[in-house]
């Protein structure tokens, strides 16, 4: 996101001098995605975007504490899902290729082929998702057994999902695959609550997701997802062991969804006590009063913060809805690499 | 009264569900919440404890309707989209497809499928794969194109003793509309004349049905008579209709929303030509999706799959313009 | 198993007068499946079996302890897999049923359009294994919802698995999906530390795989699958608990597969050692051993149990070996109940 | 020397790890045992570490050799059985067949499925599946009938930046043998004329090529000249080359193991009618398995699959005789 000044920059924590550091850096990452997909949201409802918007509201800390943690340049991973807008930008995302995809332009990483969501740079460490849920964590397997077969065991993927996609038969085998493989692999599982309308009782009958830790040999945490704090130590803590080769680590944040599954969703289902339960904050508030509390912020910068971030936003919004969209005469419709294979062109002599 | 394709599905689980005790609907937010597309809505709270929310595990949830029709009940299986049944396709084409051939126990499930494209749904909401399923022995394949088949094939499918795969297409949900529900529909493995015609037929399934009515209006101005065949079920295919068709016409274009290696349109084709070569006066035609993976951008999936568009160039070439 | 005289039957725990009527019991039962797999492999050797033969050697007691207790009359639910044939014959399928697979004879319970280990009776609380290890689980937890529906919450499902059939999706969306719905299911995990060639260590990185069942939320038991009593007592347990409404139960024997894969496979990746540690044992003999050492039954007994279990194997498999095959001529070949919507005949009118 | 499909399969892994340090092979039971069929056999001690033995997880495996590719790797997968790859289909035809297309990165994996009939195997050890892929955008599916085909088209199999499904015949794993590797084959993407004809051409592939060869030469006692096309590819399909053979002879049988619904034949029949009607000089006709699981027992096996003298039935009628 080289085009946000000042801006913090994707960095494991030696790059930071200080907690206040390491904090403020994370809480500007939340401001941008909240902010982004406030945006978003905005136009979705005056039908402006292609396609459904998922929004990560009430998900920033514990997704920001990831992405900014691990370091992309190093040549690690981070392979987001619908609820990552916050981890995916702190990881390296750029603010560009995040409003392309939502405006339907050509330019978007997708070129309009595949949307907001699922896109991905592959080869910049951020695999492009599927809908399918679970069926990442096997990607980010391959890709790190890849980097292991070229000598690198030093990288680290990260890898998200929800309370829902844990019931997946493919959550299940990458887990256990990537344990007995003994990966560096970080699985950052946000327990929201809720699967779409479905609360957890449906979704898994153990206390606590991390209890599943043991039962594949990796090292499990469990943490306040909307403290920021917390995330970030506990996050650094599993990047860290990840890196030293001790194989993968399952970090469980409890927190709420903050909106609706999706914005077509006015979330009725979840009661409105659920947000002054536990767990049931809104992290971007509470990291705001952290800072002001701690004396690392003052309102007036935070509200610069903000100012500046929204027109940022405004600025990558306006580029991209003026870039062209995708053009079917342009296509070359042609599923395969390689060329002279695909049906409906002339074999090869 | 206006009732809509996704009221016909839901009236007919209410039905089965009033009639048969046996009936449950089991799959992702089909509770309380009636459905990601609300086809359940209001069922859960009707008929307590038969509308059971799923946790997000394909495979275990066909698995279980599978030991439950073994034990004589007879499932409803909501996926969210039918993209989805890409991870329960064990559980569907390996268990229960062949349960009954297996055993001679009888595996009565219904597997409602959301399929079809819709506009920014892109590769992993919008596919069509009733092709996919009718390969495989042991299950039958239902593909309604009308409100009235809508409800009166998913009565017949939570009826029939085998595992039904129900395609409904996402963008007939809403829009499609009839006056009331139908007393009676064509039984079930028979296809329906949608539209006469003497010039040619045009042999289609799900909304392509209705994008080649569409056709057949637009060529009708310009004086063509194209005859429109609605397969209703993808399997069993009712040969016998389609051959009496092309008897009256003597050309033949087969439509279909799914990729275009394999599928509807090569069965039809080659049920056609190996069975009633002697009726064709010109070849026959085939119009399918491209092949790639459905697009997000509304401007490439519009020419991405076929539309009245496509369909009316096609019958055009078949008839010589 | 109404031939075999004098014979167990199956029956709940209170369906014993004591320990060494469970014992002996559940010991006969092994006998039976030992010698009549012995039979089936000498003619598997001797090339008169249709399809391949895969033994359970070495895991009678673990697989018949769970499948005696259960109760079929009850209307109990026993879904063996290929190690199974002493949980089977012990639940109640009959030594006709077993021999008439592997001999290829019509009148078996597949009649010939599918195999020895596939066998089942679905009507008959016996459903037909599909080789896709780890979806008999939901199968199962569906048959248990059936029974719920019809007001039946005091049955048990039995359901096995190997080591191997644990890194499933299958395996986990079942046990998963039973956990949440609580249903009265006993999964018993034989882990005999191959699948095929395949060692453990490459199978799963957790130090028992019933470190699992607290990652279900479902109780845990960890037993040596080679000592009967102690699989006697801990499945009487499971079985009811479950029956009582406590939900799932995994129960993990840890053994060794005293035999190849298949009979096509001579093992010699399984170093000799294996059978001096512990699990290595051979369950048969170490309950007679018990037997002889409690004074439960004489070594003249024992013989006489062998010597009759022979001559019953020996009359069934030639009964099943003069019945006729399977004739293509008289085959349907149509796959659906509903005959007239089978392709190749005339639609309904 | 004397050189079986098997040996074939396994000598082109071998000459693949040699010359690019970025393939290897994943798959149950594939490193020192050698894998189930011994495609393998001695592999993992030649290549130390890039033989890897893989849990009972073929999602898993499939996502995770998708996963190595982008980095860079070329993964040859191996599954058990053809028929396993039921329960790693999402990961195929949903990550593997879209990824290029997506993202523009390229997603070479091969994925060797043993696949085929073979006696007393039953429903889940005997299923061929080309048609199943060869549905999917973004994969190409290879079908190699001969030990010459099963050698070069798997180097080109591991060498295509595309994902390759790679169907191998277990009937043919022991059986077929050759004197020699082959020095180079036929471009993928090309069939073959594996006999040449004049009076009828009988389209096939893998283990069906034989049972067509030999069904020609039966037919050739009796005076007719059969031509035999090995398709080599289920996907892409070498239609000129069908074309120029269906010219020769007017007359086209296709025959494949498959399931009749769809499928290869159905898409070779609809390809040559669309696109050569006036060649044909008779209906064209199919013959596939029967419509059911595939049976346990040889009696039931043997009638339900084609075999030499259902073909030479098939071809006689064909010619009108
Ligand atoms: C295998 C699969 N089944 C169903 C869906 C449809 N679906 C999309 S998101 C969602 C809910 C996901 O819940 P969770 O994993 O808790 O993530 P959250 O939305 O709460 O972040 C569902 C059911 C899917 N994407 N994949
Ligand atoms: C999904 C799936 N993949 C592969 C196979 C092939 N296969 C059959 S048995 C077996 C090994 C099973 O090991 P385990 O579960 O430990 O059981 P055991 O044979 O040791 O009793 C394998 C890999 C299968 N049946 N199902
Ligand atoms: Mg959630
Ligand atoms: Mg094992």
């Amino acid at each position: 996101m080289p085009s946000l000044s000042p801006s913090p920059t994707a960095s494991r924590w030696k790059g930071f001098a200080n907690e206040r550091e390491r904090f403020l850096a994370a809480y500007r990452w939340m401001i941008l995605a909240r902010i982004f997909e406030e945006k978003i949201a905005a136009l979705y409802r005056a039908g402006k975007i292609v396609g459904g918007v998922y929004l990560g509201r009430g998900q920033e800390a514990f997704s920001v504490a990831l992405g900014m943690q691990l370091d992309q340049a190093h040549g690690d991973l981070f392979a987001g899902l619908i609820r990552d807008q916050g981890g995916r930008m702190a990881f390296g995302e750029t603010l560009m290729d995040s409003a392309r995809t939502y405006l339907g332009s050509v330019e978007g990483p997708m070129r309009g082929r595949d949307g907001n969501i699922h896109r991905g740079r592959p080869t910049r460490g951020m695999p492009a998702m599927i809908s399918h849920l679970g069926t990442m964590v096997a990607v980010v397997n391959g890709m790190l057994m890849a980097k292991r077969f070229h000598g690198r065991v030093d990288v680290v993927g990260g890898v998200t999902i929800g309370d829902g996609g844990t019931s997946t038969g493919a959550f299940h085998e990458g887990l256990n695959q990537a344990a007995v493989e003994k990966l560096p692999l970080v699985v950052a599982v946000a327990d929201n609550q809720y699967a779409y309308s479905t609360p957890t009782c449906h979704q898994y009958a153990c206390a606590d997701l991390a209890d599943r830790a043991a039962g594949y040999g990796v090292r499990g945490y469990s943490i306040d997802g909307t403290d920021l704090t917390a995330c970030l130590e506990t996050f650094h803590e599993a990047i860290e062991r990840a890196r030293r080769g001790e194989g993968p680590q399952l970090v469980v944040g409890k927190l709420l969804r903050l909106a609706g599954h999706g914005e077509h969703d006015d979330a009725r289902y979840i009661p409105a006590r659920k947000r002054q339960e536990p767990h049931g904050g809104d992290c971007v508030a509470l990291a705001r009063e952290k800072a002001l509390k701690s004396a690392w912020a003052s309102a007036k910068e935070i509200d610069e913060w903000h100012a500046q971030t929204q027109e940022r936003v405004e600025e990558a919004v306006a580029r991209a809805q003026s870039e062209p969209e995708p053009n079917p005469f342009r296509e070359s419709w042609h599923a395969l690499a390689t060329k002279h294979l695909a049906e409906g062109t002339p074999p090869a002599q | 009264m206006s009732i809509t394709y996704l009221d016909a599905i839901r009236e007919a689980q209410a039905r089965a569900l009033e009639e048969d005790p046996n009936v449950f609907i089991y799959g992702q937010d089909v509770a309380d919440f009636g459905g990601a597309f609300k086809a359940t809505k209001g069922l859960a709270e009707r008929f307590p404890g038969r509308v059971i929310d799923a946790p997000i595990s394909e495979d275990a949830i066909v698995g279980s309707a599978v030991g439950a029709a073994i034990e004589g009940m007879r499932p409803i299986v909501e996926m969210q989209f039918a993209d989805f049944s890409a991870v329960a396709f064990n559980q569907i084409v390996n268990q229960s497809a062949t349960h009954y051939w297996r055993t001679g126990v009888p595996c009565p499930i219904t597997i409602r499928l959301p399929s079809g494209g819709t506009e920014g749904s892109g590769p992993f909401h919008s596919q069509s794969v009733e092709s996919l399923y009718a390969h495989y022995p042991g299950l039958i394949v239902m593909t309604p194109a009308t409100v009235e088949d809508a409800y009166g094939m998913l009565l017949e499918a939570i009826r029939i003793e085998d595992p039904v795969i129900f395609c409904e297409h996402k963008l007939l949900y809403y829009h499609l509309k009839a006056d009331a529900l139908p007393r009676s529909v064509l039984p079930v493995g028979k296809a329906r004349i949608a539209r006469v015609g003497r010039h040619a037929s045009v042999v289609a399934c799900s909304a392509m049905v209705h994008e080649a009515l569409r056709a057949a209006r637009v060529l009708a101005d310009e004086g063509w008579e194209i005859e429109v065949v609605d397969l209703r079920t993808a399997k069993p295919i009712d040969t016998d209709t389609i051959l009496a068709s092309v008897a009256r016409t003597g050309r033949l274009l087969a439509v279909a929303e799914s990729f275009p290696w394999g599928g509807i349109t090569a069965e039809v084709v080659s049920r056609v030509v190996t069975e009633g070569f002697h009726l064709l006066d010109a070849p026959p035609q085939r119009l399918n999706s491209k092949d790639t993976p459905v697009p997000y951008h509304p401007n490439l999936w519009r020419a991405h799959r076929p539309t009245w568009q496509s369909i009316a160039a096609s019958v055009r070439h078949l008839l010589g313009l």
